[in-house]
């Protein structure tokens, strides 16, 4: 596929939507008439009124928001359970669950859908579904490729680690820790030439903060200003290290602000801290202001890899405590972290600002779970991959010769 | 049509194709895109095109290599020079990233993308790393990206021109001791295909199958061999992946003789794959191979001078082989 | 002696030469130098020799592979595990600095050093990155580092050992896949030379080489062909750089059939080698070679499995060729 | 050649003299007694007192510094001579005049001699003639090998850009911009490991900046404490771009400060500026306490490589101008820079601080110039190589074969 692209004009967004519509006029009425909001003492407000940008959003969009977070935790739910307990299952996962705010606040910033030309693009991880979803990925055809079936989003070629879909600007997972996030600048550098407003996007992990192409990245985004975000998704591990292990810095946002780069800590579990610094990120790239960088800071409720440690119908991983592992992080830990869950979190904050009420918003979890149950029964039933295909998509065209034989 | 450089020559095709496609970008490091030719005018990408466009920053041979990849997948097409001495920097983005994308995301990565690998001048006197001729095996070995080696002026522009319109992300290596070659090449731009290799000299006595910086020297003694009376075919590979088999096995089914002539380290240089390809279709041929040895290039002249392969060292073989 | 596993025999080497030698360093990423065997006590290099000579941190095996070199050059062997995702981050190093700086400095710099540099196991389902099979190409073609590829746990130890004397660097690959072989180890140190290649089975009507992960499969391949009555000798190259050309043209003159088998891609994988050293060398023999197709493997265990060299393919390529 | 060591205790150094030789008590007495010292105009004080602890050096030291900076120079300027006026001569050269306060202050701090395992490394770069004679590195030998001899410091197989020679702890030169940093860490972390007090040191250009090995180099020697030292000499250009293309920063420095290790400023124009950064680094490295950075502003006389834009008898390079550069340096910049020249303010101030008197320096000089004439007839009088030994040096033992003849 080659795009030679020669219109470059933006798409207005739902963020361009009427003013009359937005959260933040209703606050402020409610400020003015001496309401006090009640929030949940899990929601943090580490970085002051955390709704400022958010709260200017029409309810579909918030709502829209919620739902997100709730596929991709029942997205993983479900596919824990598939590795747990069905036998033919033969899909595997780098879980994402406790961390789903992180990409549904950064993709619900973004430009999703719209000629390929128009449209802002992530690159991803390693642990990509729960990006692939918020990006707007057809789950249905993601779930078909997890488990390696001809019709899947990949044709079977890439599975979970490189999950590729460029109609929704998700240019994909990648299993390696490094090329992503300088390749992703190069995107930045194209929009910029092109005079095109769109960004680039990678997510990376507190794991990317080492790789000798961190630098490579914040240097040259930052010498050429180009309009290129980094979401560093800090769950304190990298496999099974700590990050102290590889970071001198409290904050890995520090790093970036040695550059000159405009950096932020945010709570990576509340998706509308999220959603308010990618904002203020993408109003800056869209404008011409260069790169920004933001550390989310977060948890995975599984472990690296896989299901170990994990029950059947049970939401992470528990008990699982590999031999002779340098730094194992400790159970309390995850049961700590659990207590401040996105889903909770954001379902509370639409409840106090009104946009939901607790039975809709249940209403809205069991319509997810069924999307998402009909999705896997949709990709589990899907064809397995012809053999041949192996030769194809070498080089766009033709196919490679069998060597195999001899 | 006038005579030109090697450099002139392609820069001619990518001035074309950056006028041509206004969204193209150009990256370099140390030798900025800029040729000039008696004659002709001076050809200057950076003035012509604006630093937003044609840019150099550090001394980052990855970020080169990864930025006009991010570039080709936002749907622009992207090139760049990468000088010699950063020659495998980016090796591992090309090679595990790039030349895996395309099929691992079942044909859905765009990739219009060209890398200009520069290879060593092989000045003597400069030693290892500035003396060395060895990316054309390492690159050639990776599926999913079309690693080509002109070796003449016309080669190189029609090359670049097909390079920089395939949808496939295209090594182009580039060995700069050519740089000093000139011959006709046409003003208006011309594909030469990136999967055939090009016979030089028809014969049926031995076949000669060389590529690259290789090729002077090859032709040198072929000339020589010739005018001893000796039918000599020359075959100049051009395509590294994919190898143009058919070419090669023709040609040493009715010569029977093979000789392959590398610059590239003796194990696993380019004449390897040449005679494991020749051999497995082709019966009772005898094989000759001349290349580097399998060490560094040492400062010294009188050293480096003796191991590099030239054509002497070729009409010796050839002569032992018939 | 007792059964070993790959992993517990090369940490045995390893523990027993630390031990020896209080100067020297490991280096890992993902991996703690740990492994158990039954009914002998568990290996954990971490904490018995303390994170002072014995450590990891991030993700950046550039420097991983720098570092081992570093102190080598400082007088203190070292080695370091390389984790298959990072298997190519620090080929720029050992290629273009570690590989030449023996001979650039004319003989002066000291690499008492270890790149373990492990590939993937191969595992259906892991796509691409995950699943490749090339890397022994790659630093084959490296001139100043010997490459060498054990087959089997004892060779595995013993190869561990020759490596950590010898005054060279040396790049050893480990197959992940073998991981789950074990055999019969003595408990002593003691060498299997970097050099030699191993004549698994004699014969004299087919000589079939191989090496690494491609072993396994071939001596399955070898028991049938011999239970049908074919006479098939079998090479295990073991040493890529130098590979030892002797053992493997003796075999060809012998038996005037060659049949090479790669799990690493087809271009330029090491069979390539072996054919084009052995068609140099000997008149009149027939060549066959199986390999893994030129294109990166697919996620899908169906396009995997089917791609894969396995036994059944040796037999249908040896059949072919006698 | 391989060592196996198992002593590391260090050997005593000139700095461990007594200290009633110290040039600060001299000083001390002056200030006492009312005596001003008069300082040229062009040394610079930007780092305060720039005499601090190499005022505490004896005499002979301080002298010595100086014989080394001239050695440098002529070296320098002789083989200018000799690419300019000697059609027989083949070397080449990264010169380095204008530099040679900073290779000569960081080695002055650095142990030099003695067994392998006792001395410091110091890995240099593509222009490393100065960092060699600094670090004590044969001159005769060097010239011989600069123009390819058999008899030369590495047989002819390094001329200029791969000069090593560990006897005196220079592992050596290198043509590549990137694996040396790290590699250097690597002996760094050796020496901890074995717990010697030994000190791993880099020099890099301005150039080494972007590279995604400076992260990774600096970045493990914090977290790892590791006794590293890197110099980065900052003479405004990498070949003809400007260190402003590839780095955010005015100071480089700063860039080392982000990651937590102690890093300073100093003129590189200063010998004992240098000398002093140094000797507080090399201190703290010894004692533990882990890496150092050091920039030095300083700038070459010459264009990047050999002696275009040159005259022999002159120094310096002026009225070259490459076409279509990037960015090329101006003349003038050239011409202000050589007002603070190493070897004046180096001469200026041990006759200042009466070590010397002008007869005495101009004395030193003469000799150095007689010597490094000796070392160029020497040298170009060294035979040439036998051309199989190419075939030599591979590995540790043996050759490998001839494979030119087919
Ligand atoms: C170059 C490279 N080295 C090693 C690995 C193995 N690896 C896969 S994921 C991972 C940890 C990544 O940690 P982080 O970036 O924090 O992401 P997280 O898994 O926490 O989401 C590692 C080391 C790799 N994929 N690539
Ligand atoms: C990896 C790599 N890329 C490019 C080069 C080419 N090169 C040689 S020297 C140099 C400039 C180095 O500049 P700097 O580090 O500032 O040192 P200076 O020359 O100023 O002493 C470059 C780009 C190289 N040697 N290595
Ligand atoms: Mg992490
Ligand atoms: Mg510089």
């Amino acid at each position: 596929m080659d795009r030679n692209l020669n219109s470059t004009a933006p798409l207005p967004t739902e963020d361009d939507a009427p003013a009359s519509q937005s959260r933040r006029g209703f606050l402020q009425i409610a400020a003015l008439t001496g309401a006090v909001l009640s929030t949940s003492g899990r929601r943090a407000f580490a970085d002051g009124d955390i709704g400022f940008h958010a709260k200017d959003l029409p309810d579909e969009k918030l709502v829209d928001m919620y739902r997100t977070i709730l596929r991709i935790r029942w997205h993983e739910r479900t596919q824990a359970d598939q590795m747990l307990a069905n036998p033919d299952y033969r899909g595997y996962n780098h879980f994402y669950a406790g961390q789903e705010a992180v990409a549904t606040g950064v993709c619900a910033a973004l430009r999703n859908d719209g000629p390929f030309e128009q449209i802002d693009l992530v690159y991803s991880t390693h642990r990509p579904s729960g990006h692939a979803i918020a990006k707007g990925v057809d789950i249905p055809k993601m779930v078909a490729e997890d488990d390696f079936r001809a019709t899947g989003l990949n044709g079977g070629y890439a599975a979970e680690m490189h999950l590729s879909d460029p109609s929704v600007g998700f240019i994909g997972a990648d299993g390696m820790i490094g090329p992503g996030h300088v390749t992703a600048t190069g995107s930045a550098f194209a929009f910029r030439a092109r005079g095109s407003d769109q960004v680039s996007v990678v997510f990376g992990g507190d794991g990317t903060y080492a790789t000798p192409q961190f630098h490579s990245a914040l240097n040259n985004a930052k010498l050429l200003d180009l309009p290129f975000i980094y979401v560093l998704e800090n769950n304190l591990y990298h496999q099974y290290a700590h990050y102290t292990y590889s970071c001198p810095h409290k904050d890995i946002a520090d790093a970036a602000t040695a550059y000159g780069i405009p950096a932020r800590v945010v709570d990576g579990q509340d998706v509308f801290q999220v959603y308010n610094a990618m904002k203020e990120a993408v109003d800056r790239a869209r404008a011409g202001g260069g790169p920004t960088f933001i550390e989310a800071k977060t948890y995975r409720y599984y472990n690296h890899w896989g299901a170990p440690g994990a029950k059947e119908g049970e939401l992470g991983a528990f008990g699982y405590d590999p031999l002779a592992i340098t730094s194992f992080r400790p159970e309390r830990e995850v049961r700590a972290w659990m207590q401040r869950d996105p889903v909770d979190i954001c379902r509370d904050t639409l409840v106090d600002w009104g946009v939901l009420d607790e039975a809709r918003a249940a209403a809205i979890e069991e319509e997810v779970k069924a999307e998402i149950a009909a999705a896997f029964e949709w990709g589990l039933s899907q064809p397995l991959c012809n053999p041949e295909d192996a030769l194809k998509h070498v080089f766009a065209e033709g196919t490679v010769a069998a060597r195999q034989f001899g | 049509m006038a005579q030109k450089s090697w450099m002139y020559a392609v820069l001619e095709a990518v001035q074309y194709e950056m006028r041509e496609d206004p969204n193209m970008i150009w990256i370099f490091e140390l030798t900025p895109p800029v040729a000039s030719n008696p004659g002709l005018p001076v050809i200057n990408l950076e003035t012509e095109f604006g630093r937003k466009r044609v840019c150099n920053t550090g001394i980052d041979e990855y970020w080169m290599a990864a930025t006009v990849l991010g570039a080709g997948l936002a749907g622009s097409k992207a090139a760049t020079y990468i000088p010699y001495q950063g020659a495998l920097m980016p090796f591992e983005l090309i090679q595990n990233y790039a030349g895996k994308m395309r099929h691992m995301t079942g044909g859905k990565a765009s990739m219009p993308v060209v890398w200009i690998i520069e290879m060593t001048g092989q000045t003597p006197g400069f030693a290892g790393q500035h003396s060395c001729y060895e990316e054309d095996s390492y690159y050639m070995h990776i599926p999913g990206v079309r690693t080509v080696i002109p070796s003449t002026p016309y080669d190189a522009k029609g090359m670049m021109h097909a390079a920089l319109r395939s949808p496939d992300p295209v090594v182009y290596l580039y060995p700069a001791g050519l740089r000093t070659l000139v011959e006709e090449v046409p003003d208006e731009p011309y594909e030469v295909p990136l999967d055939k290799a090009a016979v030089r000299q028809e014969g049926s006595d031995l076949t000669i199958v060389s590529s690259g910086a290789g090729m002077p020297e090859v032709l040198k003694a072929a000339e020589t061999l010739t005018a001893e009376g000796m039918s000599v075919e020359v075959i100049d590979l051009r395509a590294l992946k994919e190898m143009d088999t058919e070419t090669l096995v023709n040609s040493v089914a009715k010569t029977k003789r093979l000789l392959t002539v590398d610059q590239s380290y003796y194990t696993l240089c380019p004449g390897a794959e040449v005679i494991a390809r020749v051999a497995t279709n082709v019966e009772g041929a005898k094989y000759k191979r001349v290349a580097f040895p399998d060490a560094p290039p040492p400062a010294s002249p009188e050293m480096f001078l003796w191991m590099r392969p030239n054509a002497e060292h070729v009409i010796g073989a050839a002569r032992d082989l018939v």
